[in-house]
């Protein structure tokens, strides 16, 4: 029994159509009281003020977001080096929900730099980042929808993956060096974690595991789809040979 | 219920209005186009299981 | 002397097999002339021998450094002279035949003149005289008459005659005549693919479904 | 291999606008920067070295669509994929080509066009190393960009998108080196930063490169 086993279309329909009830069924157990608890029950900051509300969404946003790409560089690389065909399309399942997390991400920051800052938008590197991995989210995702080979684009957008991985982690370094002290300490996200009391912290936790169930969902839906489209391509393709 | 916000009202509301809505448009687009290429995967079937 | 050896072939266009259980082996001297109709796969055929792209089955057993490939196009630079397209290739393939095939291919008057200048005729000519600049003895030609008149044609089969005479050899696909009466034929259409339900290649994803889809 | 750079200088040289299109563009940009932001020289001089960097980038993405496209149409890329020489050092010298014809009009170009912007003494030394050290980055990330376009209609657009996110560190640190060489500050890091993604770059992407072009051609 071998996890390769799951990189079969088939097994992997099974198994997903299996497991889909129990991952929805998680996914409303855990974001449903994460983001009600880190609504309505939390305490007001504060340091913060009544701000900290935004975290809940977008931690686990931004959590999601730099992860994402991470998993699809991983499926990349699985797809380039044993060619099974789920791997890609799950990378490619996956770009869209990562667009999205980078985005709600830049749109919560943004509301929260305002009465921060003063300002909806400022280029402070971790801002910065996340607008060029959006970019490289929209790359990837326009590449995918240009190709019209299947495999072509499962390859293609795997080096551009592995070649866009390498570079998004220099901007992010570029983008630290390029604006250091300007705006030191300022920036919102987990570095605060050890100072955030607990009962800031456990509704969190909640929501960042919500989002990370609802990633899950919503990955196996898209993979499957993508699965039945590929099916659909190949059948049409060979009605149109016969 | 709805709990106070004081002066941050617009940035709270903001932020969750965009993210839900993002979400739920995120969630509303996979359905669909899930549902869409279902229907026609079998459709396709169907047509090549009777042309033989 | 053989040249370049096929078993059992399978090659594939966009994942899907097209052509399968193409065997035929080439010799020195020798010319062979791949036929079918459009879309059987002869183009696709000639590609996966010229390692373009990789075959789904079979072996191509061929020495290192015998295969020149010439697809539809003619690789020709429109703003470099006749002497300057050969001279590039033969840098790139190391070898110093220029001057012979400038003289064997008839094109010594239009050395000067800018490939753009040319006739189809003698754009087909100057892309005999790449192939010969090579120095490599087999020879994968795509449809290389069309678009040709018949004395063109004619001057086609003689540069081919001449090729296989100095111990080359040819392998054409086409769907027309090329005059070339003394060549081999090979008609495809007895190897094209079974659909995957008969039993045939099924594509690498395809391969993964097994009967009906759920 | 010499041949074959040889050969794309040539063909830059015969198809015309090879060397002067791109320089006439950085030079627009230029012009219109100051209609922009207004003629006052001491916002000019604060802006040049990023508007003289993004210029170069702008100017160096307009032919890189070019680089394989015409190669690939003319039947040139199969028959060079084919060829005794190894793809990644056709990549490589298509990649250096394109910065003969581009990259280094604009390095030499560069100090003329700073005047219009009234970019700072010390600065001139810094544009210069700094322009000379990233630009074959830029050349070489374009020719991944192109492999990966080669075979698609209306791939300009889309060549844009995937990049320019990738020119992104090269122009920070490019022009930051420019920019604190004019203050007199420490330029050790972004000096460093820029030679060192122009050499893993120029060392490593020709592979992905290559690898593009193989599975475009397939």
């Amino acid at each position: 029994m071998s996890i390769w086993e799951y990189a079969n279309p088939v097994k992997f329909m099974q198994t997903s159509g299996w497991l889909l009830p129990w991952v929805v069924g998680a996914t409303v157990l855990t974001l449903v009281p994460g983001l009600v608890w880190g609504f309505f029950f939390t305490p007001v900051a504060a340091e913060f003020g009544a701000t900290v509300k935004v975290i809940y969404v977008h931690v686990p946003a931004a959590t999601l977001a730099i992860n994402i790409w991470v998993m699809m560089l991983v499926a990349s690389l699985i797809w380039l080096i044993r060619r099974h065909h789920v791997s890609a399309l799950a990378a490619k399942a996956a770009a869209p929900i990562g667009m999205v997390m980078t985005l709600i991400a830049l749109i919560t920051g943004a509301f929260w730099g305002q009465p921060m800052w003063g300002t909806w938008w400022e280029w402070d590197p971790r801002l910065t980042s996340f607008l060029i991995l959006f970019l490289f989210y929209l790359g990837y995702m326009a590449l995918w929808e240009a190709i019209e080979n299947p495999d072509t684009a499962a390859d293609l957008t795997g080096v551009l993956c592995l070649v866009g991985s390498v570079f998004a982690v220099l901007s992010r370094y570029a983008a630290i060096f390029w604006n250091q002290g300007l705006h030191q300490g300022s920036t919102l996200s987990l570095d605060k974690e050890q100072h955030i009391a607990d009962v800031y912290w456990q509704p969190l936790v909640l929501s960042i595991g919500g989002f990370g169930m609802l990633f899950v969902t919503l990955l196996l839906l898209r993979t499957r789809t993508e699965i039945r489209s590929r099916r659909l391509k190949a059948l049409e393709q060979r009605e149109r040979m016969a | 219920m709805m709990p106070e916000f004081g002066k941050y009202t617009v940035t709270i509301l903001g932020s969750w209005g965009a993210t839900l809505a993002l979400l739920a448009g995120l969630i509303l687009v996979t359905l669909m186009r899930g549902a869409k290429v279902k229907r026609a995967l079998k459709a396709q079937e169907e047509r090549m299981k009777t042309d033989g | 002397m053989t040249l370049l050896a096929v078993e059992n072939l399978t090659v594939s266009r966009g994942g899907l097999a097209v052509l399968e259980g193409v065997s035929f082996s080439l010799a020195a001297g020798h010319a062979l002339v791949l036929r079918g109709p459009n879309g059987i796969g002869k183009t696709t055929l000639l590609r996966t021998l010229a390692g373009l792209q990789p075959a789904l089955a079979g072996r191509i057993s061929m020495p290192p450094e015998t295969m020149a490939y010439a697809a539809h196009a003619d690789g020709l630079k429109a703003t470099l002279t006749v002497r300057e397209n050969l001279q590039f290739w033969a840098a790139i393939y190391a070898t110093d035949t220029v001057e012979a095939a400038l003289d064997r291919m008839n094109l010594r008057a239009l050395e000067h003149r800018a490939a753009m200048s040319l006739s189809a005729g003698q754009k087909r000519r100057l892309g005999l005289a790449r192939l010969l600049v090579t120095g490599r003895p087999v020879w994968v030609l795509d449809e290389p008459t069309v678009s040709l008149d018949a004395a063109s044609v004619a001057l086609f089969a003689e540069a081919v005659r001449a090729h296989l005479a100095v111990g080359g050899a040819a392998l054409m696909a086409t769907h027309i005549d090329l005059g070339l009466a003394e060549a081999e034929v090979l008609d495809l259409g007895p190897f094209k693919a079974r659909p995957p339900e008969a039993g045939g290649h099924r594509g690498a994803f395809d391969h993964d479904f097994d009967g009906a889809f759920l | 291999m010499i041949a074959l750079l040889a050969r794309d200088l040539r063909l830059a040289i015969r198809a015309g606008g090879g060397f002067g299109l791109g320089l006439a563009f950085f030079l627009i940009v230029v012009t219109l920067v100051p209609f922009g932001v207004g003629p006052q020289g001491e916002i000019l001089a604060r802006i040049a070295s990023g508007i003289l960097w993004l210029g170069a980038l702008l100017a160096c993405l307009l032919s890189l669509d070019r680089i394989f496209a015409l190669d690939f149409e003319d039947g040139s890329l199969d028959l060079l994929a084919t060829a005794p020489i190894p793809l990644e050092a056709v990549v490589t010298i298509k990649a250096l080509a394109h910065w003969i014809t581009t990259g280094l009009p604009l390095v030499l170009a560069a100090p003329l066009f700073a005047v219009l912007l009234h970019l700072p003494g010390p600065a001139y030394l810094w544009l210069e190393v700094s322009l000379l050290l990233g630009t074959p980055a830029l050349s070489v990330l374009g020719t991944f960009g192109a492999a990966l376009t080669v075979g698609l209609k209306r791939g300009g657009l889309l060549l844009s998108l995937l990049v320019l996110p990738l020119y992104v560190p090269t122009l920070i640190f490019g022009a930051e080196l420019v920019r604190r060489g004019a203050e007199g500050m420490a330029i050790e890091v972004p000096l460093t930063m820029l030679a060192g993604i122009t050499a893993a770059t120029v060392a490593l992407v020709p592979f992905a490169s290559a690898a593009a072009i193989r599975v475009n051609l397939r």
